[in-house]
C-alpha cells in the first residue's frame, strides 16, 4: 500500500488508458463455403445456466437477453448512436406533444418468423402482460401510469388499458398510446413510458398471463421478428438459430449461430483455444479476463464503454414508508459534505483500476457513463486520490484526532467509527475493498467492514433495502442502466432505489428539468444532465467509482461485426470469412 | 502288517514354520505309515503339530512361508515334489479332508449342492445329472434325513451336525482312499460326535479307505481307532495298535495323558497333572527328550540324546528310552525330585 | 421382501416430513428473499413488493408451509423464482442430467475399481499393491474439486478431448448423435468423478480379498483340488465382491454430494448446479425441493443397499 | 434352606415377524425349570447344545433378562435388579466363562482385571487391594510377576485360573461356571478341576457346573441336573444319574460318552446304537405330544425324573429290580 | 474375611513391596512404548511423524508472529508477484499478499479446524457409537432412528444452507457446522465394533463384577477399540485438514480475511491461476497432500501396532 504518491489521473475528468473501438473492419474477402454452410459459434459467459425466458417482458436477466439476441428480441425501433429513436425498424414513432400521444406505426412487411403478420395488437399485448395483476414481469413501474388507463388495467378494475388505441383496428398496423403527459425521455429508447417490444399476440393469446413464463411458447418455440429464427433450445445451456426468411430488414449472411453458455471461469480456456467466435456483445467479460485475452492470437478486442457504472453510496438519511418518500437525517454519520468529499479523495481508484482493471476500467468522474457521448460531462473531475486535500477537509471540518488517538473523531469529539458495506465477490474485488480501507485508514479515519467482512449479496441489499438502517454507512456497488440515462429511478426524492436516502431541493429540480418541457430541446436537456452530474459531483452522496468497456473479442474470420448503438443490423450485417474459426 | 495295503508311506517329514524370518520345525522327522481298511488316530495335546502334518499331507501350505523336507509317498508318487496343478489331481480325488470348523469351512454363499458337486467337477467327468444324483447319494450316505432339501439349502440354514455330515460328502465324494479328518467332531455334543465317528466308520468300510483322525480327545481314539500316533511336540511319541497304546502305554506322556482324564476310577480324587508347558516353536529343545522338563523327576541319564523310535512290541513303537523306567512320583515312593 | 421394503418406506415418511420442516425453516432463515437478486432500475421495488406478495412471502412460516404441503400433494413443489416455471418441471428437466452421470460415474468407478481392488488384495504386499494404494492415498487427500479442475483443464482445454461445458452440443440433431453427444459431455465428468470415488471401494475390497484368501472355505475349496485360478473366480472375488455390492447404494450419497461440484466445474446443467444458483438467487421452493429430493435418494440408496445385501447375501434374509 | 432356589424359571427371547414387526413367537431358551442349589455343593447342569444351560446360568448370575419365575436368594428374589444392587447380590455369585480368553479384559492388566469386583465391592485402601490381589494370585498358583501383565500373555489354563482368582475374590458362595474346561487340553483341564475342587474345600463354595461333557460332570459334581430343551429332564445325585437313569435322554447322553476301554469297544458301540434305537422308536413314550418334557416326578427322595407319573414309577421300579 | 485369604496364602503384607518390586520388572510394556518402538524401527513412518509434528509447531509458532489484518492487507503494488523473490518467497495472490505468510496463517487455521472438528466429531461419534453400541432396546432404537435422519440429510446441501444463514461466520462456526455432519462415519464404525465388543464375555464378567454401565463403556470397552479410535482419527484428521476447501471453492468457504488452506486452494477454481499463478495455490495443494500422506503412514503405523498387539493374543 505505498501507490500514495502515484497519482496517475490527468486534471481533467477521466478516460479509458485503453482505446478500443466497437468495430472490427475485416477487409478479408468472405469465402463463399464459409456463408453457405458454417456456424457462427458465440459463447454467453455465465456461471448458471440461462433461464430460457425468450420473452424481454418476462425476463429481467440479461442471459436471457442475450441468448436470444438473434432473434432481435421483438425490438421496436432503430436508434443512432446517442440511443435515440429514429426510422427504419420494425416500427416508426411520432411524438404529439399537443395531443399528449405516441403513435406506432409498423413496418409494411413486419412478420413474425412463423410468417404470420406483426399486428398493432402485438405492440399493445406487452402493456397488458406487464400490468396485469397475475403477471410475473418484474417491469411494472410507476411511469407507466402516465398512460391513461393503465392503472386502472394495473389494479384490475378495467379489462383494458383505455389508453392504447388501434385506428385502424388490431390487425392494422398502427397504435396510439395517450398519455397524461409526454416528456422528452420518450424519444429515446430504453425509456420508462413507452414500451419497447412486441409480443406475438395471435401466437400467445390462449397462454394465461401468469403462465406465460413458463409456457413452450416462450420457452421452446418463441417466434421472433429479427434476421434469425430459433432452431432449438436445449435448456439452460445453447441456443441455435438460422436465417428468418420473413425478415424486413437486410437479409443474414450465415447459414447458421450457436450461443453455449460458457462459465466464467472457462471463458477465457475456451477463447484462447479458439472453440467460439465471439462473446454475445450485452455479457460481461472481466478485467483479468481482459490480460488474459488480449494478446490471444486471430482474436480483436472490441469495444466501447459499458451501459454501467461502480459508485460509492453514502448513507444520509431513511426511507419514509408513510409518505414513500426519501428522508435526508441532519445528523447521520455521513450528514457532513466534508467528510464524504474527503473519504473519496483517500481513494486510489486510479491505481486501483489500472492494477484490477487491465485497462477496462478506469476511474470515473461522474455518475453518467461514457457511452451517452451527449450527456457525459468530461470534464468533471471526480476524485482523484488527494491526500492532503482529504486530511485537510476533515480537519477544517472539525474531525480531529484528540487525545492521541491514532483515529479522527467527529466535530463533537465522540469516536467515529465508520463501516463500509462491500459484496462478496471475486478475490480481486475483496482485494479493491480491503485497498479502500486501508486508504480510508490512511487519512485516519476508523473504516471497517460491515460485520467485519464483506457481505454476501442478498444479506447486502438486503440491508440497504431496509427504511432505515445503520449498519452500513459507506456502500460500493453499481448500477447498470438503461439506454436512457435519465437518474430519477436511481436518485429521485421516492425511488425505493435511493438507497442513501441523498435528497435535496436542488437535485429534485435539476432531475424535473431533464424531462422538462424545455429538454426538448436537445441542447437544454444537455445541459441540465451537465448541471445534475456537477451537483452530484460536488455532492458526494453517491460518487462515481468506476466505469468499464463493455468488450468482446473477436475472431478474425468474422466480418462485419459493429456493436456500436447505431448499427441496428447487427446480426445480418455478420458474415464469416472461413468455414472454421481460427 | 500288509505291506501292499500301505499307501501312505511319509518319510521323515519335517514342516517350518518362518516366523521373525527364521524357520521353526513344527513338526520335525515324522515317520508314519496309512493303509487301507484302518483309522489311524493322531492324538496330543493343542499345539503338537497335528494340523500340521494334516495340511502338510494336503500340500496346503504357503512354499514361502513354510519349508517341507522330507517324503511322503502316496501310491507310489512323492507328493512333494509335486507341483500345483500336479496336487490338484490328488486333492479331493484320492485325498480327501474335512475341517474342524464345519461353519467356515464351507463358502457361506454358495448351495451344498454346489460345494458338494464342485469336487466332481475336477475330477470326473460326470453328467450334470449324475452328479445330482450323487450329491444326493452322498447326502444320504452321510445320514442326512432330507438330502433333496439339504442340496438346495446354505450352511447357516444347517445345525454344526449337518454342516459336519456336509464335509464328509465333500471329502468322500470321489471315494479317495485317504481320508483326513482334522478334529472332526470337537465342536459338536456328544450324541452328534457318535454319530459322526459311525459315518466315519462306515465309509472307511465302504470305500475301503484309509483314515487319518486327528484329536485330543482320548475316548474318541479309543472308541474308534485301529492304530494310534500319540504326538508331542512335533513329534510322533508313540505309534502302536489302539490296543497296544491304550492298554499298555509306554511314554511317559501318554500315561499322563491317560492318567489326566477325569473316570470312573479317580471319581473323588484329583487329577493327574502334567508340569509345565508345551514349549513353543521358538523354544524347542534342539536335542534331548523334548517331554524331559515336564518329568523332571526322571533323571537326565534317563533320556537319550538324540531320541529314536524303539520298538516295544510288533508294530509298537516309543521314542527315547525313558519309559523304560518312567514312574510317576506318587507311585515311586518317595522318589520326587 | 416387498413387506419390508414398503414397511421401510413408511419409517421414511415421518423422516421426510421432519426433514421438509427443517429445510423449509432452514430456507427462509437465509437473509434476503428471491428478488433481492434482481434489483435493478428495470425492475420497479413496488411491483418487487406486490410479486412478494401474491407469491405469499411475507406470511408466517407455517401458513407458508402448509400451502406448500397442500401443493405438494398435488404434485406441485411451487414455481421457482428465479427460473419462473413450475419447480416439478425444472427439476425434471435437470434430474436426467444429474442421474445420468451418478449412473455413468458409479459404473465406471466400478469398472476401475473392482479389477484395482482385487488385483491389490491378490498381489498383496507387491509393487502394484503398493502403488495402487498409494493411488488411492493420494486420491484420498486431493480434494475432489482439484481433480476436476485440473482434469478440466488438462483434457479440456490443453488437449481439447473433451467439451467442458453443458450436456450436449448445440449441433446435435439426429437421434444418434443428440445421444453420443450426451455421453461424450459425461465421459470426462465421469471419468474423474470414478478417479476419485474408487479409493473407498479399492480399498475394502482389497481387504475384502485378503481376508478370504485366508479363510477356511478357500482352504476347503483348495482341498477339493480346485486350481488356483478357479479358486479365485468362484470363491475369492464372489465372495468379496458381496458387500461391495452393497456399497452401491451407499454411493450414491457420495455421488450426489459430487455432483454439487462436477456440475459447477463443468457448467453442467443438473441438479447440483442448480442447487448452488439457487441459493445465491434465494429461490426458496428450488432449493426446498432439491434437499428433499436428495434427502430422499440417500434414503433410497440407503435401501437399495440393504435389498442388495440381502438379494447377494443368503445369510441375511429380511422377513 | 437352600442357597439359591430356583423357581419355575423361563426366559424367552422374542421372535419378531409379519408387517409390524410385533413378537410372534418367541424361542423358549429356558422353559420352567425348578432346582435348588445348596450350599457347599457343586451342582451339575447338563445336556446338548443349545438346551438352555448358559441362559439359565446367565440368569442366576443376573446377566439375563428373565421373563417369569423367581430365583430367590437370602429371602429375596433376585431377577429384580433393585434386589440384586441391594443385596450386593454379585459379591456372593459370580461366574466363570467358558471362553477364558474373552472374558478377561485384552486391555487390562491382570491386576486390575483381579481387582474389579473387589474395587466394586470392598473398597479396600490401595495397600490392601494390591495385598488381596497378590493373595489371589497366590492361590490360584501364579507368581507376582502376574500382576503387571496382559491376559495373552498366559495360557489357557493360567487365564481360567485368573477368571477363578476374579471370581473368588470378594469371597462368594456361589460360583456360576459356565463349561469351565471345555476350551481346554487334557493336562491343562485336570489342573483347572482341581484347582476348582481345592478352592471348594477351602472356602466352602457351591458351583453350579455347567457342561455337555458327562465325564467332567462326574467328576465334578454331586448332584446333576439333565436339561433339555429349555427344561429339566432328570435330577439327581451322581449315583442316581450315572447308574440309575431313567430318561431315555440321559441313557442316550451316558450311552454316547466315548469309552476309554479298548476292549470293549464292539461291546460299548452295540449298546448305544441300542439306546440310540429306542430314543428314536419311543420318543412319543417319554415326551408329551408337542414333543416336550413332561413335568419332574419324584422317584426317589434324591431323584426325580420328567415322566408321566406312573411310567416314571415303573421304570423306577424296574431299575430296582435290575439292581437287585 | 480378609482372613479367609491370609489363611490360604502366603502372601502378607510384609511382602507386598517386594512382590510389586518383582511384578514391576516383569512388567508388559505399554501400547504407548509398543507403538513408540513401532515408530523407531519404520524410518519413513518416523520421517512422517516428525514432519507432521514439526510442521504443527512450526505452523503454530510462525503463526504467532504475523499479524493477520496486516498481511490481509492489499498491496496493489505487489499483484501477482512472482515467487522466489526476496520479498516473497512464495509469491503473492490477486491482492499482493504474501503467499507464504498466508501459507502459515492458513494452515493453523486450516488445522485448527481439522483438530477442532475431528475433536468434537470424533468425540461425539465415539460417545454415541459406543452407547448405541452398548445398551440395546430403546435407547439403541432411538439413537439409530436419529442416526438415519441424519444419514438421510444431504451434507453438502445443508452445510451450504447452514453457512448461508449464520450471520458472522468465521472459523469456530464453521468448524461446529462441520460438526453435525462428521460424526457419522465414526459412530457406525464404533457402533459396530461395540455391539462385537458387548458380546465378550469380559463385559459380562465386568457385570457380574458390579460395575456400573457407564465404566464399563468407557473403561472396559472403549480401550479395547482404542487402536479403531486412533486409526479412525488419524484419518479423520487428515481428511479434515482439506475439509473446508470444496466449500470455498463453490464460494461458500471462510471469509476472505481468514486464509485457510480451502481459500487458497480455492484460487484454482480459475484456469487462469492454474497455469499463471501456481504459487497462489499450488503450495497450498502440495501441503495438503504431504500432511495427508504423512497423517495416513502414521495412521498405518499406528494400526499395524495395534494389530500387533491383538496378534500377540493368538501366541501363547
Ligand atoms: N502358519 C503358521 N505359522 C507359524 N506357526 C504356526 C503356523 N501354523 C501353526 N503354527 C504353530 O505350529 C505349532 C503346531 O500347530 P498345529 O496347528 O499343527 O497344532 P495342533 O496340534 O493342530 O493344535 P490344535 O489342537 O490346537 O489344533 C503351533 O505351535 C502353532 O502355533
Ligand atoms: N439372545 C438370544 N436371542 C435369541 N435366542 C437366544 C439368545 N440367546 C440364546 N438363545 C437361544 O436359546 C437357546 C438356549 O441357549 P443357551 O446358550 O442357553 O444354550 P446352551 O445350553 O448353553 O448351549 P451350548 O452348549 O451351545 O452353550 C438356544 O436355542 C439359543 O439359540
Ligand atoms: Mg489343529
Ligand atoms: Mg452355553
Amino acid at each position: 500500500a505505498c501507490s500514495s504518491k502515484s497519482s496517475s489521473s490527468s486534471e481533467n475528468g477521466t478516460t479509458a488508458s485503453l482505446k478500443l473501438s466497437p468495430t472490427f473492419n475485416n477487409k478479408k474477402a468472405t469465402n463463399a463455403s464459409a456463408t453457405k454452410n458454417s456456424t457462427l459459434k458465440l459463447a454467453e459467459p455465465n456461471d448458471s445456466p440461462f433461464q430460457g425466458i425468450s420473452d424481454q417482458v418476462l425476463s429481467t436477466n440479461q442471459e436471457d437477453a442475450d441468448v436470444f439476441a438473434p432473434g432481435g428480441g421483438g425490438s421496436l425501433f432503430n436508434v443512432d448512436k446517442n440511443y435515440k429513436i429514429i426510422d427504419g425498424g420494425l416500427a416508426n414513432q411520432r411524438i404529439n406533444r399537443k395531443a399528449k400521444t405516441v403513435t406506432i406505426t409498423l413496418q409494411k412487411d413486419a412478420k413474425w418468423s412463423n410468417g404470420s403478420k406483426v399486428t398493432a395488437k402485438d405492440i399493445e399485448y406487452p402493456y397488458e402482460v406487464i400490468a396485469n395483476k397475475n403477471t410475473t414481469s418484474q417491469q411494472y413501474s410507476a411511469d407507466f401510469n402516465t398512460i391513461k388507463g393503465m392503472a386502472a388495467y394495473h389494479t384490475g378494475k378495467a379489462k383494458t388499458i383505455s389508453g392504447i388505441t388501434f385506428p385502424d383496428g388490431e390487425k392494422g398496423r398502427t397504435a396510439v398510446i395517450h398519455l397524461t403527459k409526454v416528456t422528452p425521455a420518450m424519444k429515446y429508447s430504453g425509456n420508462s413510458f413507452i414500451w419497447g417490444t412486441v409480443e406475438p399476440y395471435e401466437y400467445i393469446k390462449n397462454v394465461p398471463i401468469a403462465k406465460l413464463a413458463s409456457s413452450k411458447q416462450v420457452r421452446k418455440n418463441p417466434i421472433f421478428t429479427g434476421a434469425y429464427k430459433l432452431d432449438k433450445v436445449v435448456e439452460g445451456e445453447s441456443t441455435t438459430w438460422s436465417p428468418n426468411k420473413y425478415y424486413y430488414g437486410k437479409t443474414p449472411q450465415i447459414k447458421h449461430i450457436s450461443i453455449n453458455v460458457v462459465s466464467s471461469n472457462n471463458i477465457d480456456k475456451a477463447i484462447q483455444s479458439g472453440k467460439y467466435d465471439f462473446t454475445v456483445p450485452g455479457s460481461v467479460l472481466h478485467g483479468t479476463d481482459y490480460k488474459e485475452l488480449k494478446n490471444v492470437k486471430n482474436y480483436k478486442i472490441t469495444g466501447q464503454p459499458a451501459l454501467s457504472y461502480d459508485y460509492f453510496g453514502f448513507n444520509v438519511g431513511h426511507y419514509d414508508t408513510k409518505t414513500q418518500k426519501n428522508v435526508m437525517d441532519k445528523n447521520s454519520k455521513m450528514a457532513n459534505k466534508s467528510l464524504r468529499q474527503a473519504m473519496m479523495y483517500a481513494l486510489n481508484l486510479d491505481a486501483v483500476s489500472k492494477k484490477f482493471g487491465n485497462g477496462i476500467t478506469w476511474r470515473a468522474n461522474t455518475l453518467i457513463p461514457p457511452i451517452f457521448s451527449k450527456y457525459y460531462d468530461s470534464s468533471a473531475k471526480g476524485y482523484p486520490l488527494n491526500i492532503k486535500k482529504a486530511d485537510k477537509l476533515l480537519t477544517d471540518a472539525g474531525y480531529k484526532k484528540r487525545n492521541g488517538s491514532k483515529w479522527r473523531s467527529d466535530p463533537s469529539g465522540k469516536k467515529l467509527t465508520i463501516y463500509f458495506g462491500a459484496m462478496t465477490g471475486t478475490s480481486a474485488q475483496a482485494a479493491e475493498y480491503q485497498d479502500y480501507l486501508q486508504q480510508w485508514h490512511k487519512v485516519g479515519l476508523n473504516v471497517q467492514f460491515t460485520g467485519g467482512k464483506t457481505m454476501e449479496m442478498n444479506s447486502f441489499y438486503s440491508t440497504l433495502q431496509k427504511p432505515k438502517q445503520s449498519s452500513i454507512d459507506v456502500y460500493a456497488a453499481a448500477w447498470g442502466v438503461s439506454s436512457e440515462p435519465t437518474p430519477t429511478q436511481l436518485y429521485g426524492e421516492d425511488a425505493t432505489y435511493n438507497m442513501g436516502h441523498f435528497v435535496s431541493k436542488k437535485n429534485t429540480q435539476l432531475m424535473n428539468e431533464m424531462n422538462s418541457d424545455k429538454a426538448w430541446n436537445d441542447t437544454y436537456r444537455t445541459k441540465a444532465f451537465k448541471q445534475w452530474q456537477k451537483y452530484m459531483n460536488e455532492q458526494a452522496a453517491v460518487a462515481p467509482g468506476s466505469f468499464s468497456y463493455n468488450w468482446v473479442p473477436v475472431n478474425t474470420r468474422v466480418k462485419g461485426f459493429d456493436m456500436g448503438p447505431a448499427n441496428n443490423s447487427f446480426w445480418s450485417n455478420l458474415s464469416l470469412t472461413s468455414s472454421s474459426l481460427k | 502288517m500288509d505291506t501292499a495295503a500301505n499307501f501312505l508311506t511319509i518319510k521323515d517329514v519335517s514342516t517350518a514354520f518362518k516366523i521373525n524370518g527364521q524357520f521353526y520345525d513344527a513338526i520335525s522327522h515324522v515317520n508314519l505309515q496309512v493303509h487301507h481298511d484302518e483309522i489311524l488316530a493322531i492324538v496330543g495335546e493343542s499345539g503338537c503339530g497335528k494340523s500340521t502334518l494334516a495340511t502338510t499331507i494336503m500340500g496346503l501350505h504357503d512354499a514361502a512361508e513354510t519349508k517341507i523336507t522330507g517324503e511322503i509317498d502316496f501310491e507310489g508318487t512323492d507328493l512333494l515334489q509335486l507341483d500345483e496343478d500336479g496336487y490338484n489331481q490328488y486333492r479331493g480325488d484320492k485325498i480327501g479332508m474335512i475341517f474342524q470348523d464345519p461353519l467356515s469351512a464351507l463358502n457361506p454363499l454358495k448351495r451344498i449342492e454346489d460345494q458338494i458337486s464342485e469336487v466332481m467337477d475336477y475330477h470326473t467327468d460326470l453328467s450334470k445329472d449324475a452328479k445330482h444324483a450323487r450329491v444326493l447319494e452322498l447326502l444320504d450316505q452321510v445320514g442326512i434325513v432330507n438330502p433333496q432339501r439339504t442340496a438346495r439349502q446354505f450352511p447357516h440354514e444347517l445345525s454344526g451336525g449337518m454342516r459336519q455330515r456336509v464335509i464328509i460328502a465333500i471329502a468322500i465324494a470321489c471315494k479317495p482312499d485317504l481320508i483326513i479328518a482334522d478334529e472332526p467332531t470337537t465342536a459338536l455334543d456328544v450324541t452328534i460326535q457318535a454319530q459322526i465317528l459311525d459315518v466315519l466308520r462306515d465309509i472307511q468300510k465302504e470305500n475301503h479307505a484309509g483314515i487319518i483322525l486327528i484329536t485330543h480327545d482320548l475316548g474318541v481314539v479309543a472308541e474308534t481307532a485301529d492304530r494310534v500316533a500319540v504326538m508331542y511336540a512335533g513329534q510322533i511319541v508313540e505309534l502302536g495298535s489302539a490296543e497296544q497304546v491304550f492298554n499298555t502305554p509306554e511314554h511317559p506322556y501318554t500315561r499322563s495323558l491317560l492318567r489326566s482324564m477325569p473316570q470312573r476310577e479317580n471319581e473323588n480324587d484329583d487329577l493327574y497333572v502334567i508340569k509345565g508347558n508345551v514349549p513353543s516353536l521358538q523354544k524347542m529343545p534342539s536335542q534331548g527328550d523334548r517331554f524331559a522338563p515336564r518329568i523332571p523327576w526322571v533323571p537326565a541319564s534317563a533320556h537319550e540324546e538324540h531320541p529314536s523310535m524303539h520298538e516295544v512290541a510288533p508294530g509298537h513303537e516309543v521314542r527315547c528310552t525313558c519309559y523304560k523306567n518312567f514312574q510317576f512320583p506318587d507311585q515311586q515312593g518317595g522318589v520326587t525330585a | 421382501m416387498w413387506k419390508t421394503i414398503l414397511r421401510r418406506f413408511l419409517i421414511m415418511i415421518p423422516e421426510v416430513i421432519i426433514l421438509s420442516i427443517l429445510v423449509f425453516l432452514l430456507a427462509k432463515a437465509m437473509p434476503g428473499d428471491p428478488f433481492t437478486g434482481s434489483i435493478n432500475p428495470k425492475a420497479d421495488p413496488a411491483q418487487i413488493k406486490h410479486l412478494m406478495r401474491i407469491n405469499g412471502l411475507y406470511d408466517p412460516w407455517y401458513q407458508q408451509y402448509w400451502n406448500w404441503v397442500v401443493h405438494l400433494f398435488h404434485g406441485n413443489l411451487g414455481n421457482s423464482y428465479q427460473y419462473q416455471e413450475p419447480v416439478t418441471r425444472l427439476i425434471a428437466g435437470r434430474a436426467g442430467n444429474t442421474l445420468w452421470l451418478a449412473l455413468f460415474t458409479m459404473i465406471l468407478t466400478y469398472a476401475f475399481a473392482l479389477p484395482m481392488g482385487v488385483y491389490a488384495g491378490r498381489h498383496e504386499g507387491k509393487l502394484p499393491d503398493t502403488i495402487i494404494r498409494v493411488y488411492t492415498y493420494v486420491t484420498y487427500c486431493i480434494p475432489f474439486f482439484v481433480i476436476l479442475v485440473l482434469g478440466i483443464w488438462i483434457f479440456g482445454y490443453v488437449f481439447g478431448w473433451f467439451p467442458t461445458t453443458g450436456s450436449i452440443s448445440s449441433d446435435a440433431s439426429s437421434w444418434l448423435s443428440t445421444i453420443g453427444s450426451r455421453f461424450y459431455h459425461i465421459l470426462l465428468p465421469g471419468l474423474l468423478g470414478a478417479l476419485f470415488g474408487t479409493v473407498n471401494i479399492v480399498q475394502y475390497l482389497r481387504s475384502e480379498v485378503i481376508d478370504a484368501k485366508h479363510s477356511d472355505y478357500v482352504r476347503t475349496a483348495r482341498s477339493k483340488g480346485v486350481p488356483n485360478k478357479d479358486i479365485y473366480r468362484h470363491h475369492i472375488f464372489r465372495n468379496s465382491l458381496l458387500p461391495i455390492a452393497a456399497f452401491a447404494g451407499y454411493s450414491i450419497t457420495g455421488l450426489l454430494n459430487g455432483s454439487i461440484f462436477t456440475e459447477t466445474v463443468f457448467s453442467y446443467p443438473g441438479m447440483g448446479l442448480l442447487f448452488v444458483n439457487s441459493i445465491s438467487y434465494r429461490d426458496y421452493t428450488v432449493i426446498t425441493a432439491l434437499v428433499l429430493i436428495y434427502g430422499i435418494l440417500n434414503l433410497i440408496g440407503t435401501l437399495l443397499s440393504d435389498i442388495i445385501l440381502s438379494i447377494v447375501d443368503p445369510r441375511i434374509r429380511i422377513q | 434352606m437352600s442357597l439359591v432356589e430356583i423357581k419355575d424359571l423361563k426366559v424367552h427371547y422374542p421372535i419378531r415377524s409379519g408387517f409390524w414387526n410385533r413378537v410372534t413367537d418367541s424361542v423358549k431358551a429356558v422353559d420352567g425349570i425348578t432346582f435348588n442349589i445348596e450350599a457347599g455343593e457343586t451342582y451339575g447342569l447338563v445336556g446338548e447344545s443349545g438346551s438352555g444351560k448358559s441362559t439359565t446360568g446367565k440368569s442366576v448370575v443376573g446377566l439375563e433378562k428373565v421373563t417369569s419365575g423367581s430365583i430367590m436368594y437370602d429371602g429375596k428374589d433376585i431377577t429384580e435388579r433393585a434386589n440384586r444392587r441391594k443385596l450386593d447380590y454379585n459379591r456372593d455369585v459370580q461366574m466363570i466363562f467358558q471362553d477364558s480368553l474373552s472374558s478377561l479384559n485384552p486391555r487390562k492388566r491382570i491386576e486390575d482385571i483381579i481387582a474389579e469386583p473387589l474395587r466394586n465391592f470392598e473398597h479396600l485402601s490401595k495397600e490392601d487391594e494390591k495385598l488381596r490381589v497378590l493373595q489371589l494370585l497366590d492361590i490360584v498358583g501364579l507368581d507376582a510377576d502376574a500382576l503387571y501383565k496382559y491376559p495373552h500373555q498366559f495360557s489357557g489354563g493360567q487365564r481360567q485360573r485368573i477368571g477363578v482368582a476374579r471370581a473368588v475374590a470378594t469371597n462368594p458362595k456361589l460360583i456360576i461356571a459356565d463349561e469351565p474346561v471345555s476350551a481346554l487340553d487334557l493336562s491343562v483341564q485336570a489342573q483347572v478341576l482341581n484347582f476348582m475342587k481345592k478352592i471348594q474345600r477351602q472356602f466352602g463354595i457351591s458351583y453350579l457346573f455347567i457342561s455337555h461333557d458327562l465325564g467332567v460332570v462326574r467328576h465334578m459334581c454331586n448332584n446333576i441336573a439333565i436339561m433339555n430343551r429349555g427344561r429339566l429332564i432328570e435330577i439327581g445325585t451322581r449315583e442316581d444319574i450315572y447308574n440309575h437313569p431313567l430318561h431315555i435322554y440321559t441313557k442316550r447322553l451316558l450311552a454316547a460318552i466315548p469309552e476309554t476301554n479298548v476292549n470293549q469297544r464292539a461291546a460299548h458301540r452295540a449298546s448305544r446304537l441300542a439306546v440310540e434305537k429306542i430314543y428314536d422308536e419311543q420318543q412319543s413314550k417319554y415326551y408329551d405330544e408337542n414333543s416336550e418334557a413332561y413335568p419332574l416326578v419324584q422317584v426317589s427322595p434324591t431323584h426325580s425324573v420328567a415322566l408321566p407319573e406312573e411310567i416314571a414309577h415303573q421304570l423306577a421300579n424296574q431299575e430296582g429290580e435290575v439292581q437287585a | 474375611m480378609a482372613e479367609n485369604f491370609e489363611q490360604h496364602s502366603d502372601v502378607s503384607a510384609a511382602d507386598l513391596a517386594r512382590l510389586t518390586q518383582e511384578a514391576q520388572a516383569e512388567a508388559t510394556p505399554s501400547t504407548a512404548k509398543i507403538i513408540w518402538s513401532e515408530f523407531k524401527a519404520d524410518k519413513p513412518a518416523m520421517a512422517a511423524l516428525i514432519i507432521i509434528v514439526g510442521f504443527i509447531v512450526f505452523v503454530m509458532i510462525g503463526a504467532l508472529f504475523i499479524n493477520t489484518p496486516k498481511m490481509m492487507e492489499t498491496n496493489i503494488m505487489a499483484y501477482f508477484n512472482q515467487p522466489f523473490t526476496s520479498d516473497f518467497w512464495l509469491g503473492a495472490d490477486s491482492g499482493g499478499r504474501s503467499v507464504a505468510k498466508q501459507l502459515i496463517v492458513g494452515s493453523r487455521n486450516s488445522i485448527g479446524i481439522a483438530i477442532g472438528l475431528t475433536a468434537i466429531s470424533s468425540t461425539f461419534g465415539i460417545c454415541w457409537g459406543l452407547i448405541s453400541g452398548y445398551f440395546n432396546g430403546y435407547i439403541d432404537w432411538g439413537m439409530q432412528r436419529i442416526y438415519d435422519f441424519m444419514m438421510m440429510l444431504p451434507m453438502t446441501m445443508m452445510i451450504i444452507v447452514l453457512v448461508t444463514i449464520i450471520p458472522h461466520y468465521n472459523s469456530v462456526t464453521l468448524t461446529l457446522i462441520f460438526s453435525i455432519f462428521y460424526w457419522e462415519g465414526t459412530s457406525r464404525l464404533i457402533r459396530s465394533r461395540t455391539l462385537a465388543e458387548s458380546e465378550k464375555d469380559y463385559v459380562a464378567a465386568s457385570r457380574t463384577s458390579g460395575t456400573n454401565h457407564w465404566k464399563i463403556i468407557f473403561r472396559e470397552i472403549m480401550p479395547n477399540i482404542s487402536s479403531l479410535i486412533i486409526v479412525d482419527c488419524t484419518l479423520s484428521f487428515a481428511e479434515n485438514i482439506g475439509v473446508e476447501t470444496g466449500l470455498s471453492y463453490l464460494g461458500f468457504g471462510l471469509p476472505s480475511q481468514t486464509p485457510s488452506l480451502g481459500t487458497m486452494i480455492a484460487n484454482a477454481n480459475d484456469p487462469n491461476n492454474i497455469t499463471q499463478y501456481w504459487w497462489t495455490w499450488l503450495p497450498a495443494a502440495l501441503e495438503i497432500i504431504i500432511l495427508c500422506l504423512s497423517i495416513s503412514y502414521v495412521g498405518q503405523v499406528l494400526r499395524r501396532s495395534a494389530d500387533a498387539s491383538q496378534r500377540q493374543g493368538s501366541i501363547n
